[in-house]
């Protein structure tokens, strides 16, 4: 697979491209990056209300990718965002403000990533809502508090699977629990999307966020889908060109598709690119990858461990293949750096997750987290480069 | 595929031209093929949307075949209203729901009209479908 | 210069391509698409946080766009954006919501882009804000009517150079008198940056508002310029990663520079293609450009005229060459639609400025827009397609 | 450019090494010339912005000669502040003033470490010639 990604000809300091730093972004196949200068090259103008040729052409390569996410996952609805971050945030300006109010429970968990913490503490300032954690214990949401949690919550906001650590949620149980006490349910699913195929109206979830650049399309662009009951609650978030129908100066009225909710010259070029992004990935048989790059990773954990190092990721079975990690001594700086220098990429840090790094009681991981094109050399490349950072610093 | 040949005429007449503003000119030729629809009837349930002249397309049944009336403030919108009301008037319902909108791409009258693709040609035809649908149930 | 764009090797409706839709968004040079391209094809990774080889040459990509943005504008900040609605919409958000009260009074022109437009009718519902518009008088806007609306103004919207007519308004005199009234100000730069040089800090603007896609860079990103006085009153819009310090449950503290308005993964290779584009355009001299470009916007108004037509564009000597018009019978959809094919791209419609439409009487124009790549041969062919269409329609 | 003696065997030695974990290897060797910051000195003052790991720097005038004093928690950050130590210190403020982050560059370090370029070795340099600036007024 990897000859389809251009990026792994060229040398990081002299070394072949080792690239484990999947969660934070994936690399583009050459049909992703083509369809993207093609459509400069070819198309390029803005979209809607206008009636020349490559208005046209440019309309309908932004309008496919819409489409494609409607169909690949199911959904009715598919507002196009600049990525995760912001369709989160959409959902907190767009319907948290109109549909929550003073008291009311937003419920959350310790595993979340800051782009769906921040927001909701941002509107809780605003709105006087009450923020609830379900903590996290030995790596798994604790399901128990979660049911008391429930208790009057009007929003439950769960990532699907953690970008730390790869455990992927019981969702479908979360989803259940959420709905039988009537409170809409948000799925951060930014890391879920690239590794397993989501059924959004059968999973049931009122809103789901997730973005392009992680599932090998482009950076500035993402969705959110919703489901029908959960759009005709929600009310415009930017106001611009495009979300429109009317605007004299006593007011103005909105669309009401999704592009009530997409102001001003949308993200063209970047929607082409993930619409062909859409269309690679649906040739991939995801759940095979999965199996391969969970065993790879299961196999990176135990010669971890047996090096003396910490893994937090449980790598379970339905988990993404991802391995956190801390060394006893060797700071995760030093650590990232020598392996960089050996042309391995991955990340250190707290992977926009504190609360979550607070309950493991550590200020930061190294991270290795596999994707599609990962494969047995890259781990072998992986550990032997750990090999020497543990020669010269251990 | 084979098509009813009122249909099959508009194909022809269209391929049979390559230069797609002649192609445009014959197309508002058949903006004379429709039957006005007053405007007093112009209402926002047959307002055509996501057009950006002023579209309305009515459905009627009379003894069971299909009449289409329609107005349109640019020439090239009724013209393709036209060559719908050639494509359905007179034809039972049925007919209708069995037809699909790509004999205008066949023609070339859609791809040459790509901008409006989504919300030009197709838009109306579904209409007309929709109509005729809710008029027979 | 038409060879540094290689959309114009394409044919249109067999016809060699005439771009005269500038206005809503223009053609990219090789350079920039290439230099995304490139991007993703030798450094593609996320940035910020990150001490990888691909992850350090991103975060420079990203940042280069920002530092090239203050540079040329003569700015101390640069917000990254996905385009001007948002910068707009941050303004109203991040400035408007916390420093404006019920009874302020906000400042617009019914020459605003809706971008500018739809923000403060949606504050203005949230805040109980008045909102007052300068009204056009003959294509200009009424500057004694200003300095009536001027008293208890807290802010002042005024779109530098409009979209629909090319006029280029006297933002120095307005920014004089409303900083007199110690209102601050709020400029509308989407079509003045593709035309005329701008230092921010000397024009004395509080908030500038941009699109890379208006003057030849990608799709999905545009900046805010704000001075350190404004910046300083500004709080977060949208949280999420990256634009934090610190996060835990209790709550978050934000970073201190832009990065505070950047949540999430920023448009990092939209970043990289608008640094090229910034560096291709410095090579331009765009006002020996403005000049030739209004010459040949001149000259093609006097000949619309000469065929009955109405042009609302004056064409005063800092205008933006952009030719407004319509015809007495012929129906701007088709119009334009005979126009696409012969190859020549103009936009009809609204063109997001339904007051200035109400304005001027009409529901809508057809647009002929003018940019670096546009010569006399352009021109020659727009008015023989115009005149083609005259034979049949008039 | 001829740099002072001592910066230009750090750069000599660099230039040497053609792999860049060796290269980082050297640099965490110059993390012994760092006189070290003690804790109860480390401030938000002199807390280097925009570090991945957490690292001080102090800087003081010892008879008009600069002194610096630092500390990381990550060897590598440390050797860079080992190196930044030799350039500056017992240098008269007026040559720390006149020195230029590039030396790094041309030794290497700074390629080698791209992802820090911006916030990392170049931040710590601002930081010293900022504190000597304010030190001399
Ligand atoms: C004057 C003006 N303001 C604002 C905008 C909105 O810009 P964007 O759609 O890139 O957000 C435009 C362009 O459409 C414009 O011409
Ligand atoms: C679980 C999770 N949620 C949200 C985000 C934010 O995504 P983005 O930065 O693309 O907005 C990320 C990625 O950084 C993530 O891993």
């Amino acid at each position: 697979m990897k000859q389809d990604f251009p990026i792994f000809l060229r040398k990081v300091n002299g070394n072949s491209l080792v690239y484990l730093d999947n969660a934070a972004t994936t690399q583009k196949p050459a049909c992703v990056i083509d369809a993207m200068s093609h459509f400069y090259t070819s198309s390029n103008a803005n979209v809607h209300r206008a009636v020349h040729t490559l208005a046209g052409e440019a309309t309908e390569g932004y309008e496919a990718c819409r489409s494609l996410l409607k169909q690949r996952y199911n959904s009715t609805r598919a507002i196009i965002t600049s990525g995760t971050t912001e369709a989160i945030n959409l959902v907190a300006r767009s319907w948290g403000e109109s549909n929550l109010n003073s008291g009311d429970v937003v419920v959350l968990t310790e595993m979340e990533h800051h782009s769906d913490i921040v927001p909701w503490q941002m509107l809780a300032e605003r709105k006087a809502i009450e923020l609830r954690y379900i903590p996290v214990i030995d790596g798994e949401l604790d399901l128990d508090a979660f049911d008391v949690a429930l208790e009057g919550a009007k929003l439950v906001c769960v990532v699907h699977t953690s970008n730390v650590l790869g455990i992927r949620n019981p969702v479908e149980k979360i989803i259940a629990a959420a709905k039988s006490v009537g409170a809409r349910i948000l799925l951060d699913a930014a890391q879920a999307v690239p590794h397993e195929m989501i059924d959004f109206q059968q999973l049931g979830a009122d809103f789901m966020a997730f973005s392009a650049h992680k599932m090998c399309g482009p950076t500035g662009i993402g969705a959110l889908l919703v489901n029908d009951t959960a759009f005709d609650e929600m009310e415009p978030f930017m106001g611009g060109g495009d979300m429109i129908q009317t605007v004299t100066l006593e007011g103005s009225t909105y669309q009401t598709n999704e592009h009530k909710f997409e102001a001003g010259t949308p993200r063209i070029a970047e929607g082409v690119g993930w619409a062909a992004a859409l269309d690679w990935i649906s040739k991939v048989d995801l759940q095979q990858h999965h199996k391969r790059l969970l065993s790879i990773a299961t196999s990176i954990k135990s010669s971890l461990q047996e090096r003396g190092m910490t893994v937090y990721s449980p790598l379970g079975p339905d988990d993404a293949a991802v391995v956190s990690f801390t060394h006893p001594t060797i700071h995760p700086e030093d650590f990232a750096r020598l392996l960089d220098a050996q042309g391995i990429a991955v990340r250190t840090g707290h992977h926009c997750a504190q609360p979550l790094m607070d309950k493991l009681g550590v200020s930061g991981t190294i991270r290795a987290s596999l994707y599609l094109y990962n494969d047995d050399s890259d781990a072998e490349v992986f550990l032997s480069g750990i090999d020497r950072v543990l020669e010269v610093m251990a | 595929m084979t098509w009813p040949a009122a249909i099959q005429e508009i194909i022809d007449e269209f391929q049979e031209i390559e230069e797609q503003f002649e192609r445009l000119e014959i197309l508002m030729d058949f903006s004379d093929e429709v039957e006005e629809l007053p405007i007093e009837q112009w209402t926002e349930a047959n307002l055509v949307k996501g057009c950006q002249s002023i579209a309305h397309i009515e459905v009627e049944l009379v003894d069971d075949a299909v009449w289409m009336k329609a107005a349109a403030d640019a020439k090239i919108v009724q013209g393709l209203q036209g060559i719908l009301s050639i494509a359905v008037n007179g034809s039972s319902p049925e007919d209708v729901l069995s037809l699909t909108p790509e004999f205008a791409e066949e023609a070339g009258i859609l791809n040459s009209l790509t901008p409006s693709r989504s919300n030009g040609f197709r838009t109306m035809f579904d209409m007309v479908q929709k109509r005729v649908k809710e008029g027979i149930q």
